[in-house]
């Protein structure tokens, strides 16, 4: 796969997370890719940080944008029937109550503790946090969508991470290219393997310790 | 009767002083008080404490008051999309603190509504919580503890976040009728409401502003009573 | 002056604090009838915790009358022009957080530390606070309203409450048919006096020590 | 496609079981879910343990349940409206937790907002504090500490009130689409909102049930992800 299929290939996994109803908050990047993998009879909300449920991609008419609606990075945006608008203190109240049923963003670093480093690189990035401490904290299930590898070729999934931390032990779910890893009191369970991927290639790759059950499932 | 509190943008400009410090709303460049802050830049007013979420883009909204060096310390939680920030947090010629989104939020709620603090979980185990107090819940006891870096996890953590205040906030309305009920369109909402309820003097902006009735009761959402002046906004101030 | 005529006499007075442009919020009985004494040239702005900002009395006609308009003792009401409603967690935050200039409420006992006890006579009366714990510690100015002394002639402004309290040291002032006390960090100063009423009369009917200043206003 | 969340009482009664905690609007006898009310009654649930501002007042509204003797607890910040309320509770029937209106929503938006407790200054030196944490400000420090009865006084003192959660809150709207935007009418509005984010299931009754799309975005007061059902209120289950 090259990287254009790696995204997507995890993001179609990923989308398998959402049951009817849920209201989900997706990063940037890698994870919005997940809206094109919904199934019909699933219908999902999309909740923005910045205080609208139910955001869409910007009408194809341009005379028919509002600029007034803006997604996470401030890109003009769309919104569907039924969704509505309300405050910055409103939206974190939603999702710091939980009332979000998931949250996907991308990693620097995860762990097997369930610690998520994606905000910060010393002495590399200060754009800030954002809201993605709060989404990580609050959102019932997070959901970690990142390359297996870095591009040398080095683990991020590992046993403790590095960088500063976004959340520590919030993270539930990592997917990757390679598998899908559920993070458990118990530690990481390799509860599912991409299709020609060895529970020996998911190991060298990961510098974290893998729980590798009895029965993993073929993720797609 | 009400008197109408419509004012000329240069009579609210006599209320901004060097080294205040001004709440500005805005997500990236949507909702930002685009006439206020054009109007700052031609008063000249320096050395600015600014507590937004973010500086919208380079040399837009706040991205022009950090380009004419007019801020000196930021409170926000993401500066990310305007270089120009970026590049003078790291020169040092302007201070940043971080501040999570959410957090930013309740802390300023805090500010507005007379409460002493909140208990949040973001940024418990992240660099968020240095030099804060940490509670902890002790489920037999039932009561909190505060816990130091290093302290065995027994229960649930939280960060004793304190209240933010401003002199001044600037606010950009979508409607306000005269005597100042507002009402705010989309998601150009975001920061606004809650910013006017914690600055000791609440400055509007409105793209229109119209007669006191013409805004029904129960769709107000920031009180007339929380508004202290209100101008007209310049589109054209937006680029 | 009869009851009656004593309720009015205090409120009149009481009328007095209000500044143009003030939201005030004015409790049940005594503290309402503040309203008829507001001067014309200024306008006062009514608060009922109940969540809304610019309450007034019901229209006359019956058929005008708006079920869910109700003050803060469920009675219909009405909602001057500008004025709006919204939740009670947004009501209090406007009184915690100072966005309201005056609360006017009555006493059981008040004392000259600026406690009062409003709330409880313990073994008598069990209603419950309501929303007058919050007014008190949140209002800018707390103005108690109250006959001088209770029905058998006892003083009610007393050294300390003997009641349980409805609020610590957040009395402002305290506005009787003999004077206006204000609460300073020094103590109760007697600001004003009622027409025809001494010095003597007041400290003999009031059970705190007393700032008698050189010169006494008149109260009216 | 969104569903419908639109059920008959009948089958929102099926999710309210004895024993369990109920929020329940309303300021007196207004903006009280009436209907819901009814039908609880009608299936003769028992043992509840409510949190509302009151009890409305004698025979209508949440007296009803009063009167039913369906009540075991009730936390809430005034009975004074309904005699009979007091008299169950003088007499023992009913056990109450009075806790202020102010201090009430704090803790319901807490308990709906993941915040783990707030700092008020509502109560402070009254039997409100009794039982609770209180901290006070070291302004030299620039820290809280906890500090006991007694104690002597040297900074601004506030109670940390913990979060209030429900299993099931009962909303009464003026509008609600069939998927759940929710909107209030005047001062029926109270305490709907906040319940609205703190209950496990949220059961809405609204006066006027509208098709997906007939309510503004920017006035929804409560957004359709907090609502699980709506059912259609009767009007003469006000009586």
């Amino acid at each position: 796969m090259d990287r254009n299929e790696i995204r997507h290939f995890i993001a179609k996994r990923t989308a398998k997370f959402f049951q009817d109803g849920d209201v989900v908050n997706l990063g940037i990047g890698m994870p919005v890719l997940c809206l094109d993998y919904i199934p019909e009879d699933i219908d999902v909300w999309v909740e923005s940080e910045n205080g609208i449920l139910g955001i869409t991609l910007p009408p194809e008419n341009e005379d028919e944008c509002d600029i007034d609606i803006v997604d996470a990075s401030g890109n003009v945006s769309g919104i569907r029937e039924g969704g509505c608008c309300f405050s910055s203190f409103d939206s974190f109240g939603l999702i710091r109550g939980g009332h979000v049923a998931a949250t996907v963003l991308g990693a620097y670093e995860v762990d097997q503790e369930g610690n998520l480093a994606n905000w910060m690189v010393p002495g590399k990035t200060c754009a800030g946090m954002g809201g993605a401490m709060d989404l990580v904290s609050g959102a019932k299930i997070v959901i970690v969508t990142t390359e297996h590898c870095d591009k040398h070729g080095n683990p991020k999934i590992l046993k403790k991470c590095t960088l500063p931390l976004t959340a520590a032990n919030e993270v539930d779910y990592i997917v990757t290219e390679l598998c899908v890893l559920h993070r458990t009191e118990a530690g990481l369970v390799l509860e599912e393997l991409a299709p020609n991927v060895t529970v020996e290639e998911v190991v060298s790759k990961t510098a974290a310790d893998l729980i590798i059950p009895e029965h993993i499932g073929c993720m797609e | 009767m009400a008197k109408s509190k419509v004012v000329t943008v240069e009579q609210a400009m006599e209320k901004i002083h060097e080294g205040m410090t001004l709440m500005v709303p805005g997500f990236v460049n949507c909702g930002v008080p685009q006439t206020l802050i054009a109007a700052i830049l031609k008063k000249g007013v320096k050395d600015l404490n600014i507590i937004s979420n973010n500086t919208s883009v380079k040399g837009k909204g706040i991205g022009k008051l950090v380009h004419a060096e007019a801020i000196k310390h930021i409170t926000c939680s993401h500066i990310g999309n305007n270089t120009e920030t970026v590049e003078k947090v790291v020169a040092g010629e302007i201070n940043v603190t971080f501040v999570p989104q959410g957090t930013l939020c309740e802390r300023m709620r805090a500010g507005g509504a007379g409460i002493g603090g909140v208990l949040t979980p973001t940024g418990v185990g992240t660099p968020m919580q240095e030099g804060k107090q940490v509670l902890e819940w002790d489920k037999e006891k039932g009561e909190y503890k505060f816990v130091k870096d290093g302290d065995p996890v027994n229960g649930k953590r939280y960060i004793l976040e304190l209240p933010l205040h401003a002199d001044v906030a600037l606010i950009h309305a979508w409607k306000a009728d005269k005597i100042g009920n507002v009402i705010y369109h989309r998601t150009a909402r975001n920061f606004n409401p809650i910013m006017a309820t914690a600055a000791d003097f609440v400055i509007v902006e409105a793209e229109e502003i119209v007669e006191v009735g013409e805004i029904d009761p129960d769709v107000v959402v920031t009180p007339n009573c929380l508004v202290d002046m209100i101008v007209q906004a310049n589109v054209e101030d937006r680029n």
